[in-house]
C-alpha cells in the first residue's frame, strides 16, 4: 500500500502492483460472469468490470485500518482493499470458508478485519455506516480515514447529503467516492439525477471534483489528495469518477429483461476502447514500466489466482445445519 | 377463464385499471423496463406521464404517492423489494398510516405500494423480507397476499380502487406460478379469506406463497395419513377475515399456522392470539406455528432451505398435532 | 387573495388585508401562549410569532386548489393559507368541531379542502407528500402550485434534497420555503447546518434566493416570482427566508429545560425590534396606506376574531367515544 | 437503595457506564441540553467529543451509530421519539438487525438506541407510538422495556455493555415514576423476567409502563375480589423469558396481557402465541389481551384514555376472565 500520499502518481513498483490488482478483479468478474451463464453460480452477481481504476486507484492509498463501504457492486471493492479472493469466491459459492461463512453472498462481501465494512444490498445503505466509522476515527485521533463507495444512482438517496452536512460540520475524515457510471439499474443518470452530482458537495463547503475514472493516474490523484486532507483533520472531500460498467447491471439481466435494451452496443464498445486495465497496460508499456514479458506473466499468476480460488470455493464445504441459527446476537 | 402466471395477472390488473380510470398513475425506480414483469408494457401504452421511473430515493417516493393521491390521482408506487419500503418507511408508519385519522377522516388515500416479500432464492438478507408483520401492526394500511394468479389480479384491482392506503406484496420470484383468472372484470373482496381446501381434522391457515405449501401437504396428509386438513388463505391480513378463521377451527379444534415471516409478533402469531382469545372453547391442541425463525434470511441455500417453510416441516407439525391428546 | 403574481409589492387593499391576517396568527399565538401558561391548554404549542411575513407572504399568493403543507409550527401556515380560525383552536382543544374533529391537535391541523395538507409532527415530513401534490398538479396541468413549508433544522433531512432532485427534474410546480429562524430547538444552525441552505437548491439547479423573512414586501416578491414560476411550468423554486422565533420552541420548554439558556435576552431583544407586523404597520402609517384608525379597527376585530373562537373552542363538546375508532380507513 | 425518578435512574446508568468506558459515546438530536432529562449534565460532564448534537438527521444517524461501533466505540443513538425511529428505519431494518448475521458474525455492534414510546399525553400520532412489536419482528436487536427505576438503570447498562444492537424504551412522559434503585453498579439480566407479584388465579404479562396499571388492577382484584394476580414483567422482550411466562401459566391456567402497542402483531399476541403453543395443556380459559387497538394514537385526552390500556380494562378483562368456566 501506499506510503506517501502526497505524490501525485505511483511510483513505477506501485504501478505494476497496481495493475496486477485490477486485472485480478478483472478476472474474476469475468469469471464470475461466466460461470452465472454456465449455471454454475447461485445468484446473480453485479459486476465490477470496467470500473476498476476506481477501485484500486482510492484503496491503494488506504491502510487495513482504515474503512470502505462499498455497494451491491461490490467484489472490486472488497478486491482492492485487500480482501482475501479465495474466501471471496468462497462467498459466492455459498460455502463456509467464504469470508462470511456463506450468509451474507455476492452483495454482502465484507472482510471486518481488512476494514471492509462491506458491500451492501441496500442502495446508499453504506454512506451511514462509513460517516459513523469516520466520526469513531476522528475520536480516535489516530489519523484513519473512511471512504464510501457508491454510484450515482445512490446519490440521490437523502443520505448522502445527510452525510456530506454532517461530516462537513464535524471535519470528519470521511471521501465520498462515487462512481458515476452513468446508469442506475437501466435508467440513464440523467433522466433519475439532477444537475452534476460532485455540485452537492460544493453545497456544504466539502471539496469535489470530477475525474476520468477510467484513468489510474486521475483517481490516483484525486484520492491521494484526499487521503491526505482526511488523515490531517481538515475533513472530507468529494470525487466523482466517470466509469462504466462493461458488463450488464447484474448477470441475470438478460433473463428478466426480455430483449429490453437500455444502452446501445455502440456505447458499450466507445467505453471498451477507455478500458482502464488497457489503458494501463499500454502505458506501463509504453514508459517502459513493464515488458510485455512481465505483463504475460502477471496475466497468468492472476488466472492462476482466480483458477484456485474457483476450486477452493468448489471443494469447500457448505455451511453446516445449525450455522442458520448463529450470529444473530454477539 | 385462461391458465396465466402471477405476474401476467398483476400486470393485467395494471393495464385494466389503467385504463378503466385515468387518474391511475404508477412510479417507482426503473417501472418503465420493469424487473420483475409486472409492470411489463405499461410504458408503451400509458405514457410517460402516468408511467414513470424515479430516481433512487425512496424516502421520497413512499410520502409522493400519499400527496399525489391527496391531489386527486391513484396512485401505485411500486417499491420494488420489501427490504427497500424500509428506506422509505417514515410515509409508510407516520403517514400513510396516520394521516386520515389525524386529519378525522379528511383525507382520501388512494395508494398502492407494490413490494416483492420472501426468500427462497438466495439473494439474502437484504432483499428477502417479509414485511406484513409491521405492516399490519401500524394499524392504518390494508395489506393483500395474493396466493393465486386470480387473486393476484382481483387483489391488485382491489388496492387501486382502495381510497385508503394498501400494500400489495407478491412473493418474490414466485410470480411464474400458474393458475386460473376469470375473464373479464372482478374485484377479489377485503377481508374475505378462501377455503382452498375443506377438511375436518385441523385447520391450516396460510400466507400468501404459503398456501401451495399448505396445499401440498394436505395432499400428502390425506393421502398417506389421513388426515384432512383445511386450508384458508386469508388472502388479505388487513383487514382479516377472523369469522371463517374461526369457525374453521370450531369445527377442527386444532390450528397450525404458516407464515414466511419471521416468527417474533408474526401474522402466524396475531392469528394464533386471536383464537387463544376467541375460539378457545373448540381448540382441542396447542396452536402450531411453522414461520422462520428470528433471523435475516441466510444467502446458503441449504441454510435458506431450512428456516423457510416447507411442505416437510408442515407435514410433520401437523401429524405431532393430530397425535397430540387435548 | 392576489391576482396578479406579476405584481412585486401588494396592493394598498391587500397590504391591509395581510397586515390583518399577520396580526390575527400573532394574536392567535399570543393568546395560545397565554393560555398554555395559564394551564388551559392540553398539550405544548410550537408558536409562530416572528414567523407571520413569511407564511402570510407567500400564501397571498395561493389558491384554495393550490397545496401547502407544513410543520410542527404549523398554526401559522394553517391561517395564512385561509384555515378558519374557530376550527384550528376548536382543534387545539381537542372538541369534535376542531379542523380534525379533535383527532390530530396542535401539530396536525389540517384543512384539505383548503389546499392545507397539514401541520406535521415529523421533520420533513411534509416535503415528500407536497412534492407528490406538486408532480399530481403538473399532471392536471391547471396551473396548480404546491408548497413546502419547513424550518433550517429540516433542511438536513435527506428528504429535502431528494425532492430538490425530482422536482427538477420533473420540472415540477414546487415551492421549497425555509424557514430560516436561526435554531433547530434548541441548537443554533450553524451548529447543526453547514453552509448556506440556499446553496442546496443550485446544486440541483433549482433557483434558490435568500431574503430577510421578516420583511413582508420581500417574501411577497420572491414568493410572486417563485409561484409565476412554477404556474407556467417552469419549474420548482426555493426561498430561503431568514427570520426567528419570538417565542420559545414550544411553549412547554420551561419546564422541561430547568433554567437551560439557550439563546440571550439580547437577540430576543434585538429581533422583537425587526418585529415584521411592527415594521408593516409602520409602513402602512408612514405611507398613509392606512390611518391609525384603520389599524386601531383591525386590532379590534382581531382580538374579537380570536376571543370569539376560544369560546367556539370552548363551548364546544369533545368528541364522542365511537370516533376513537373511526378514520382509520376511507 | 434510595427513591429516584426512571429519568433520573437512566441518567445515572449514562454518566455511571461513561464514567466506566470511555469508548462510550452518545449522539442525537438537542442531547446536551437534554429534552427529556436522561442526558442532562452529561456534555458538561464529557465534553464535546464524547456528548453531541447531531443535525436533523435520522437516516444518517441509526446508521452512523452502527458504523461507529464497529470502528471500535460503544455507542448510545438518542432517537428522541420512537415514531422518529421511522425516518432512520432503514439502517434498524436492513442493518442493525441483519449485519451480523449477514456477515457470519464478524460484526461487533455495540449500538443502543434510546427512545421515548407510548401515548397518554395528548401529543397524537406522531409522538406517541410504540415499537417494539416491529422491533421484535426484525430478529436482530434486543428490546429492553423497564417498568421501574431499578431496571431502567440496570437496562440502561446492559444495552450498553451489549455487544448487539439493542433499544432502549423509555415511557415518555413517565420518567418522573419513583422506585428504588440499588446502590452501586449492576445490571439488570436480558431475557429474564421479574415476578411484581405471585398469585394462583390468574397470570398477568405487563410490558414497559403498563406494569404499574397491572399491579393496581391485581391490587384491586386482590382486596374487592379475591382474585390472585400475578403480574409479570417481562424486561425485555427480545430475549423473552418465555420459561418464567409458560411456568406462571403452568400454576394459574390463565393469561391476560397488558400491551400498549397496536394489537395486530403485537408483543402481546406474540406471547399468546408462544403460551398457546407451549402451555396449550395448562390453560383454563382463553388468553386475552389488553391492548391499543389498531389506530394512531387520538389526541383528544378523552379518546386516548380510551384506546389506552387502562386498571378499568385490565380489572375487567380478569374478572370476566376467572368467571368463564373451561
Ligand atoms: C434502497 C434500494 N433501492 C433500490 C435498490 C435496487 N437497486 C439495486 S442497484 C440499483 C441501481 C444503483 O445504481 P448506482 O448507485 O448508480 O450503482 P451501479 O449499479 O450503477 O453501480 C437499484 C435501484 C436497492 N438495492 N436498494
Ligand atoms: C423526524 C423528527 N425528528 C425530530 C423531531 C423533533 N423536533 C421537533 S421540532 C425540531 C426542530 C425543528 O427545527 P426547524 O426545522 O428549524 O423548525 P423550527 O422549530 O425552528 O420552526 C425537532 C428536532 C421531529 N419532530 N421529527
Ligand atoms: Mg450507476
Ligand atoms: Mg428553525
Amino acid at each position: 500500500m501506499k506510503e506517501n500520499p502526497g505524490d501525485n502518481r505511483p511510483s513505477p513498483a506501485e504501478r505494476l502492483a497496481i495493475y496486477e490488482r485490477m486485472l485480478l478483479i478483472r478476472r474474476v468478474e469475468e469469471r464470475l460472469g461466466a460461470d452465472f451463464k454456465a449455471g454454475k453460480l447461485i445468484a446473480g452477481v453485479h459486476l465490477y468490470s470496467g470500473q476498476e481504476a476506481v477501485g484500486v486507484g482510492v484503496c491503494q492509498h488506504l491502510r487495513d485500518a482504515d474503512w470502505i463501504a462499498s455497494n451491491h457492486r461490490g467484489h472490486g471493492h472488497f478486491l482492492a482493499k485487500g480482501g482475501d479472493v479465495r474466501a471471496m469466491m468462497a462467498e459466492i459459492h455459498a460455502k463456509v470458508t467464504g469470508v462470511c461463512k456463506g450468509m451474507g453472498g455476492t452483495m454482502h462481501v465484507a472482510d471486518l478485519s481488512k476494514g471492509i465494512l462491506g458491500a451492501n444490498g441496500i442502495v446508499g445503505g453504506g454512506i451511514s455506516l462509513i460517516c459513523g466509522a469516520a466520526y469513531s476515527q476522528s475520536l480516535q485521533g489516530d489519523g484513519g480515514v473512511s471512504v464510501a463507495f457508491f454510484g450515482d444512482g445512490a446519490s440521490t438517496q437523502g443520505v448522502m447529503s445527510e452525510a456530506l452536512n454532517l461530516s462537513a460540520l464535524w471535519k470528519l475524515p470521511m471521501i465520498f467516492i462515487c462512481e458515476n457510471n452513468l446508469f442506475s439499474e437501466f435508467s440513464r443518470s440523467d433522466t433519475v439525477v439532477a444537475g452534476r452530482i460532485v455540485d452537492r458537495a460544493g453545497a456544504y463547503g466539502v471539496p469535489g471534483v470530477q475525474v476520468d475514472g477510467n484513468d489510474l493516474d486521475a483517481v490516483w490523484a484525486a484520492a491521494s489528495q484526499a487521503v491526505q486532507r482526511a488523515r490531517n483533520g481538515e475533513g472530507p472531500s468529494f470525487i466523482e469518477a466517470f466509469t462504466y460498467r462493461m458488463s450488464g447491471h447484474v448477470e441475470a439481466e438478460t433473463g428478466f429483461l426480455q430483449g429490453a435494451k437500455y444502452r446501445s452496443e455502440e456505447e458499450v464498445q466507445s467505453w471498451v476502447e477507455r478500458d482502464p486495465i488497457q489503458r494501463q497496460r499500454a502505458q506501463l508499456l509504453s514508459t517502459q514500466q513493464a515488458t510485455l514479458d512481465q505483463l504475460t506473466d502477471i496475466e497468468a499468476r492472476v488466472l492462476a489466482q482466480v483458477e484456485d480460488a474457483v476450486q477452493f470455493a468448489i471443494d469447500s464445504p457448505p455451511p453446516p445445519p445449525e450455522q442458520a441459527l448463529q450470529f444473530m446476537f454477539a | 377463464m385462461a391458465k396465466k402466471r402471477i405476474i401476467q395477472a398483476i400486470n393485467e390488473a395494471l393495464v385494466e385499471e389503467m385504463t378503466r380510470d385515468e387518474r391511475v398513475i404508477l412510479f417507482g425506480e426503473d417501472v418503465e423496463i420493469s424487473l420483475f414483469g409486472d409492470t411489463r408494457g405499461l410504458s408503451q401504452r400509458f405514457g410517460p406521464s402516468r408511467i414513470r421511473n424515479t430516481p433512487i430515493s425512496e424516502t421520497l417516493i413512499t410520502g409522493m404517492a400519499l400527496g399525489a393521491a391527496a391531489a386527486g390521482h391513484r396512485v401505485v408506487a411500486h417499491m420494488m423489494f420489501a427490504n427497500f419500503t424500509y428506506t422509505g418507511f417514515d410515509s409508510i408508519a407516520n403517514q400513510a398510516a396516520k394521516l386520515r385519522y389525524m386529519t378525522g377522516g379528511q383525507a382520501r388515500l388512494p395508494v398502492t405500494y407494490v413490494a416483492a416479500y420472501g426468500g427462497g432464492r438466495s439473494i439474502a438478507a437484504h432483499h428477502s423480507d417479509t414485511p406484513y408483520p409491521l405492516l399490519m401492526n401500524l394499524g392504518g394500511i390494508r395489506v393483500a397476499v395474493p396466493a393465486t394468479p386470480e387473486d393476484a389480479k382481483g387483489l391488485m384491482k382491489s388496492c387501486i380502487r382502495s381510497d385508503s392506503p394498501s400494500f400489495f406484496l407478491e412473493a418474490g420470484g414466485r410470480g411464474g406460478e400458474m393458475g386460473e383468472v376469470p375473464d373479464g372484470d372482478y374485484v377479489t373482496p377485503w377481508g374475505k379469506a378462501a377455503v382452498r381446501c375443506t377438511g375436518g381434522d385441523v385447520t391450516v391457515v396460510a400466507i400468501g406463497s404459503m398456501v401451495k405449501l399448505a396445499m401440498a401437504a394436505a395432499e400428502v396428509l390425506r393421502n398417506e395419513h389421513s388426515i384432512h386438513v383445511e386450508v384458508i388463505d386469508p388472502r388479505t391480513l388487513v383487514p382479516l377475515d377472523e369469522d371463517c378463521i374461526l369457525s374453521s377451527v370450531e369445527k377442527t379444534g386444532r390450528l397450525v399456522l404458516v407464515d414466511e415471516s419471521r416468527d417474533s409478533c408474526s401474522a402466524a402469531s396475531h392469528i394464533a392470539a386471536i383464537v387463544a382469545d376467541k375460539a378457545f372453547g373448540s381448540l382441542r391442541a396447542p396452536i402450531r406455528r411453522v414461520t422462520v425463525p428470528d433471523v435475516a434470511m441466510p444467502y446458503a441455500p441449504n441454510l435458506e432451505r431450512l428456516v423457510m417453510p416447507s411442505v416437510e416441516r408442515i407435514v410433520a407439525t401437523i401429524q405431532q398435532l393430530k397425535d397430540s391428546r387435548p
